[in-house]
């Protein structure tokens, strides 16, 4: 399954890019799966999500908490905890 | 009449306030944010989730207009960089009763900092951060949750 | 800073916001009351009280500023005849914190409805009549009076 | 007691006149007694304060209620119920 992955402010920087295309393995069933996933790359994905639960998440531009799943999701988005206003 | 706007550039209230005084309600309700200059602020960087910020903005003029009589929302919020003063974001509610216009006013503005996907990062000479999510803002937004 | 102005004339709220905007606080917010023309009024007439009702403004302000962290208040109120749609009252605030400028701003139009001396005539063509106090302000005042 | 009594929206339509001086005997101690005394003078007087609950008081600039005592008063208003806002 092909998902568009969105990365924004500080997870972006530490990233290093803004958005990628991934196949998660079919063991990657919720938010919380991908983000250990993700961090199992290393580097600066290891360092962008050290402490997952800074993290929050949308699929398809809905907020979605850790336990949500990601199957059939078009597009999902992760990120710190906002602060417009 | 909904009026929902991400911008780059400054707004000016008064044409937004008058276009409300002018559906004839006979109460509007504004809040401004600006950028504060505390502690030798040099610049604030406004990042957001493009297609998100949109559909949560609506979502939540949408809830206002069902949860008060309301007959006009404006919202506008700014994204990229911005200097100490300048204006930040605008909430502006038009209502036949005061009272719909100021809550939904407050509404809109408490649920904005914790629905719609906006980062802000703050500039101080050399050295910037991201700004941490604030404990109240979840507070105040959650005084307008109800019950299921 | 404090300002109060009761005047016969418009007042305009872009020119008050942009005072308050300058103070630096970063939150301001405002309540504008205008004429209804429901019904076919055709004229609104504002009695007031004109020793007392600076005095009862100036006590509003006072007690919001030292309630809420407010830099600036802003009360006009119009007095005289105004027909549909004109600017009646104005209330904006200006704080370092959104609760602050929105609770104040809420505060000041509630409690002014009920404190300040003016009386509204209205006019329909030929017939006019005073306007009836309502109870709903007296509720909506009543709930920011703190216990003894 | 010479006290300046000031009366606005219908009372002083009602009663012809915004102000006059006016001089209450010993026995108007309270507001509600000047009500009474000032409706015994009938006509306008009468038509104004028939119905005492429906008017509020102002003793030297500050709200006071129907036992307020008016010994000292400078300056008396009798108005309806505020309606401004």
């Amino acid at each position: 399954m092909a998902v568009d992955i969105l990365y924004f402010a500080w997870v972006r920087e530490r990233i290093g890019i803004a958005q990628e295309r991934a196949e998660p393995p079919a063991g990657v069933v919720t938010v919380a799966d991908l983000l250990g996933w993700l961090a199992g790359r290393g580097g600066g994905y290891a360092e962008a999500f050290a402490a997952p639960e800074r993290i929050r998440a949308a699929i398809d531009h809905a907020f979605a908490g850790p336990e949500a799943a990601i199957a059939g999701a078009r597009e999902i988005a992760l990120f710190p905890p906002v602060t417009g206003g | 009449m909904i009026e929902i706007r991400v911008q780059p550039g400054d707004f000016d209230p008064a044409i937004e306030l008058a276009r409300l005084e002018a559906l004839g309600g006979g109460a509007v309700a504004s809040f401004v944010g600006q950028v504060r200059g505390d502690g030798g602020l040099t610049e604030l960087f406004l990042d957001h989730y493009p297609a998100m910020t949109d559909r949560m903005l609506r979502a939540l003029a949408d809830e206002a207009a069902g949860r008060w009589p309301l007959i006009g929302v404006v919202l506008i919020h700014r994204i990229g960089a911005l200097g100490a003063g300048e204006r930040i974001v605008l909430v502006a509610t038009a209502s036949a009763h005061r009272a719909a216009a100021l809550e939904s006013c407050a509404f809109l503005i408490d649920r904005l900092k914790t629905d719609a996907p906006f980062w802000k990062r703050e500039r101080f000479g050399d050295r910037s951060h991201w700004v941490d999510a604030r404990e109240a803002d979840d507070v105040a937004a959650d005084r307008w949750r109800r019950p299921d």
